[in-house]
């Protein structure tokens, strides 16, 4: 799950992190409030949505009076940012930025620990400098008894800090990545990130902050659950999914997919274009063998207008392929269907799987290719 | 040979008494796999699917010599029951169980790093089997045939889809691996290569690889190096939408690689013959 | 360092451990004043000293009403337990106890990391305890990765609480161990005990506590130094090498010693007991050749009134001897010394530091046997 | 042979500039020790009493291929000197500094078990010397005869007090180990009589004790197992007042052990003649 700017910042300042003054506000009324009243000008009106690119798509924008925030504020709110619609903006103090850093603790899969990546050039650019220049983008791993390591700190600290601008000390950078290390294991985190990071007064202060959570950790973090409904750049049928702990993800084309497991529905995406098909979506129903997940899939596969024909790809292991079945025939019967149907299961009980399918009407084939291939051929047909 | 566990490999469930647990146990067993105890914590005494259930991994392996362990715990006591297990002394630690919190993970890999002699295959994956001998986790037994293909993968329903199509063709597999798809896991990827490498049982390999960090072009630096055998690879996830990226700190580590197309000119260029779709690999294997 | 008991509640308390209602005072005004307006009766009076065995020296007792509080505080102040005078007590609301535990974290060197010691059989024959029922003392190692281990410590829940007495949860008794832990690493502690530890309204609570910190880490502790002056049983000359930064401890013979390195000095004690004579104290001067520390060290032993020699033993490595006669020849010049004096002297510079002895008219030895047995000779030709 | 340290040795001095780094970087060249770098941060570039300075110990491994290091940095930097040795791939380090915090030394020595290669003497220790080859340390190197007694001491100056009985009889040393006074050390008694028991140089052994801790009773138990060689002993403390207590808790882990008297029985029971007085030692040798 990835926090908004202004939810990660308020993890940074419960942390005791350094952000400017700012407020979130969610209509006009109040974002001209926040700024006469708190933040004061100029300010920055910055679009709190999921995605990158915000900056280059003129969801953040400086203010220097009511008038400017008013006027801001009304375009940014109700802006689409690749595909999300702006509900909420942050009001924020604008700081005066001598230099602007890149600093974040990430889940480093390869030593499988958090690792620490600091930059002095900082900023929008970041991705860039890390392929032409990559000497300027500095790692550290952090030790899982140590900690930081203070000798190679102070090797990081001189490199990082010894150009232009502001002074920050070495114990002053040393216990603020301390806090932001803090905050990835207590809040179960797999990225804290800060671009830009700014030395304000001797202090760092965060910029701006991004936080994506672990989701299998949220489960011991009930301070965020409030925050789950808001985070979304999700379709209308990813929403369906969630809410019935499915996988799925949109897609493109007109086969819609129902497949178990997520490497044996991303194999399935490829063998329909192998095939010279498109996938409408990648769904995974999972281990479980719950009929009511079947169900569920079938509701949300079938409710994107798009899709021409459905696949269902099962390998039963743990699945029983009989309760694929059974929740397949209660879906048709449930959710009307006007979508031809190419089936492939095999597997655990797989005999009485093809007996309740040709039931309805259903033939199953027990290769995969060759279901595919004419799920391919039905998607085409109708067209 | 095959690799990892054989007939002679004693097994111990942790979390037999659980719905999962109990469920593949039976299958391990009908399998013909021994599994020597089970632990649950408050039931020992007890027998599950005829076999003895200890209130710990200590007593079990006191009691009966366990030398690999299978958790079927849930999630919250996972990472905990892979530190019993290797407190007490099993030198390989299976774990199934799905969702366990990344960072915890973390900690314990940590841990098992000042413990070498154990090794720890998944979380969140399928287990291991090498047919006809020994059965360790929820792989389908009935798709396995005993034979020379070894079979490593980060999938799991793609991995026995994989092997269907091996066995169908008429070949066997050596020992198959499901090492898990989560970031951080215990074996990976060159660790069980080299084990197929030493294997003279294996005479061909397959990797099934997916998009997400860079362990398939780690992989494809060590079979340049070191690994005599044939191989042959799959990636998932050629048309998958780009994973949802770890902000600007993902695009610096990985620069640019974690893509299926990245994996597979890897592979390719190492002499790996990388099949389109899943059904082309028994032809490769040829 | 040692703390006393209230110092190590407040130590607690500010960590969110749960401990009595209570007050220390100095006073008997203020102790009369502490139970009627605050603790209540029955309460406790407990002497605060630096020893053990207070409670059998009567230096903890109950107290039903206001006139048994002046009764016994009065009593209390003043006492003298074990060599130290009782300036503090501490008024402690008398809890109900139904079973009392022992716990503590402690240092352990032969894992080289703190241990977790408990037992459903508090109080104070703990000790005897471990001797007679080893099998209700239970311990558990604190990993320096993973912390505490979950499925052990749950085995050593059920172990220790499986008894008689008022219940504590799983959480409860983890989360407060877990605060020990914490107080024991933050504060640099080598142990951190409570005895005894009952449960109170399912939490647990420290009735007593004793923490004991490392010399080494108080220079990280600021706030430990108000207490310094506070916590010693210990002698005049004692006092007067700590503020020198000598290590001294006062014994009951009459030869006094000045010897560099701790291993040499308790050898050189032993050597006089072996040739029939007996030490008055215990004295490190140190790797430091610096001059004032001899002269300090010679003040030091010279104000005891038992000494009838002053046995001098250095062997010179840092140390330069030369430097120690200097400072001795400077310590007698300052120092008005009537006993006579046995030296050896060995090492770096020694024939310098012959030289100097020769010239205040002492003589020196190489063999530290010889020298030893002089001084033996000496302590008992004044008798 | 002589052990852990000898001509071929290369020395790094960490904080070489310092007051303490730099007399005795003078007296180990003096002795003759191939000292070959000095680290201290901010001022590589220079040379300390001809040894060239490094800003980082990496830096020096690599400049110099230096394989042992010693530690005179200040108690409040010299914990993360020790990591920064290990990190630095020195196989030895010696830390004469005194006063390091001992969680510090927890942490530290938790670290260093992950590098099981990486041996680790002292804190707060005189070093050690392999005489007429190469000391590494403040142990004054005129008191020692190069022989075949190996010495193993947690103390200072009563090390050198022996070691001058043992050279003025007429013997000499193989190697003299300070293992260091602290509660928590890197390298043990057993550790050093391992190394002494292999060493074909070494003929019979001094081990030099002290009250508290329960190190030479453990010693005495791995001298009964394995050590083939004389031992003579000397335990320190006898007549000092009993160490100050660690609470209840101290009580309960040492169950008597760690007095002297428990230390002298616990050796002459296995066979180790135990010393009334230093100046014993040379004749319990013979």
């Amino acid at each position: 799950m990835k926090l908004l700017e202004y939810q990660a910042k308020e993890v940074f300042r419960s942390a005791g992190i350094l952000t400017p003054k700012e407020i979130m506000v969610m209509s006009l009324d109040d974002a001209v409030k926040a700024a006469e009243d708190v933040v004061g000008y100029p300010c920055v009106v910055k679009a709190q949505v999921p995605v990158g690119g915000r900056g280059k798509a003129g969801g953040v924008r400086l203010a220097k009076s009511k008038e400017e925030v008013a006027n801001i504020t009304s375009k940014i709110l109700g802006m689409d940012i690749k595909g999300c619609t702006v509900e909420k903006v942050l009001i924020s103090e604008a700081v005066t930025v001598s230099k602007e850093y890149y600093l974040s603790v990430v889940l480093h899969r390869g030593s499988k620990k958090p690792m620490v990546i600091i930059s002095p050039s900082g900023g929008v650019d970041i991705e860039e400098i890390s392929k032409t220049h990559p000497e300027m983008i500095f790692k550290e791993e952090f030790d899982m008894i140590l900690g930081f390591k203070d000798y190679s700190l102070r090797n990081l600290y001189k490199k990082v800090f010894s150009g232009q601008g502001e002074k920050v000390s070495f114990s002053v950078f040393k216990s603020f990545l301390e806090k932001l290390i803090d905050i990835y294991f207590k809040k179960d985190a797999t990225l804290v990130e800060i671009n830009p990071l700014i030395i304000h007064n001797g202090q760092c202060m965060a910029l701006d902050a991004k936080i994506l959570l672990d989701d299998n950790g949220l489960v011991f973090h009930p301070e965020f659950s409030k925050y789950v409904n808001d985070n979304s750049d999700e379709t209308e049928q990813e929403k369906m999914a969630r809410e019935a702990s499915l996988t799925y993800i949109s897609l493109e084309g007109d086969i819609a997919c129902m497949v178990n497991g997520a490497g044996l529905a991303m194999a399935t995406m490829d063998t329909i274009t192998h095939f010279g098909g498109s996938a409408a979506n990648f769904l995974d129903i999972g281990g479980s063998s719950n009929p009511e997940k079947v169900v569920n899939a079938l509701k949300i596969i079938a409710s994107n207008k798009k899709v021409k024909s459905i696949l269902i790809n099962i390998f039963g292991g743990i699945t029983r392929c009989d309760d694929i079945a059974n929740g397949f025939k209660e879906g048709i019967e449930k959710v009307k269907i006007d979508l031809p149907i190419s089936c492939r299961i095999v597997g655990t009980n797989d005999q009485e799987a093809k007996r309740i399918m040709n039931s309805i009407g259903i033939n199953v084939s027990v290769n995969m290719d060759e279901a595919i291939q004419n799920a391919v051929k039905l998607s085409k047909d109708g067209k | 040979m095959s690799i990892l566990v054989d007939e002679k490999s004693k097994i111990v469930v942790q979390g037999i008494t659980g719905r999962d647990g109990l469920f593949h146990t039976e299958k391990m067993v009908q399998y013909g796999t021994n599994v020597v105890a089970g632990v649950t914590p408050g039931k020992g005494g007890q027998l599950a699917y005829n076999v003895p259930v200890f209130n710990s991994v200590e007593e079990s392996v006191k009691a009966t010599g366990a030398d690999t362990s299978i958790i079927y715990v849930p999630e919250k006591f996972a990472a905990d029951a892979i530190v019993e297990a290797a407190d007490a002394g099993v030198k390989l630690i299976v774990c199934i169980t799905e969702g366990i919190p990344i960072n915890q993970m973390v900690t314990v890999q940590a841990y098992l790093k000042t413990k070498p002699d154990i090794r720890l295959i998944g979380p969140n994956c399928p287990g291991l089997i090498s047919p006809g001998k020994c059965k360790v986790g929820i792989l389908p037994g009935d798709i396995f045939a005993k034979g020379n293909v070894g079979v490593v993968s980060r999938s799991g329903t793609l991995t026995y889809e994989v092997v269907y199509s091996i066995t169908s063709s008429g070949l066997g597999e050596s020992t198959c691996v499901g090492i898990g798809g989560d970031p951080i896991i215990g074996t990976n990827f060159i660790d069980t290569l080299k084990l197929f490498n030493e294997d003279p049982q294996t005479q061909s390999i397959v990797l099934i690889g997916e998009i997400g960090g860079d362990a398939e072009e780690k992989a494809a630096e060590y079979i340049k190096k070191n690994i005599k055998k044939r191989v042959v690879g799959f990636i998932a996830g050629v048309t998958a939408p780009p994973e949802k990226r770890m902000g600007h700190a993902g695009a610096i580590i990985s620069q640019g690689k974690g893509t299926a197309a990245s994996k597979v000119e890897a592979l390719e260029e190492v002499g790996v013959r990388v099949a389109k779709i899943p059904s082309q690999i028994p032809e490769l294997l040829k």
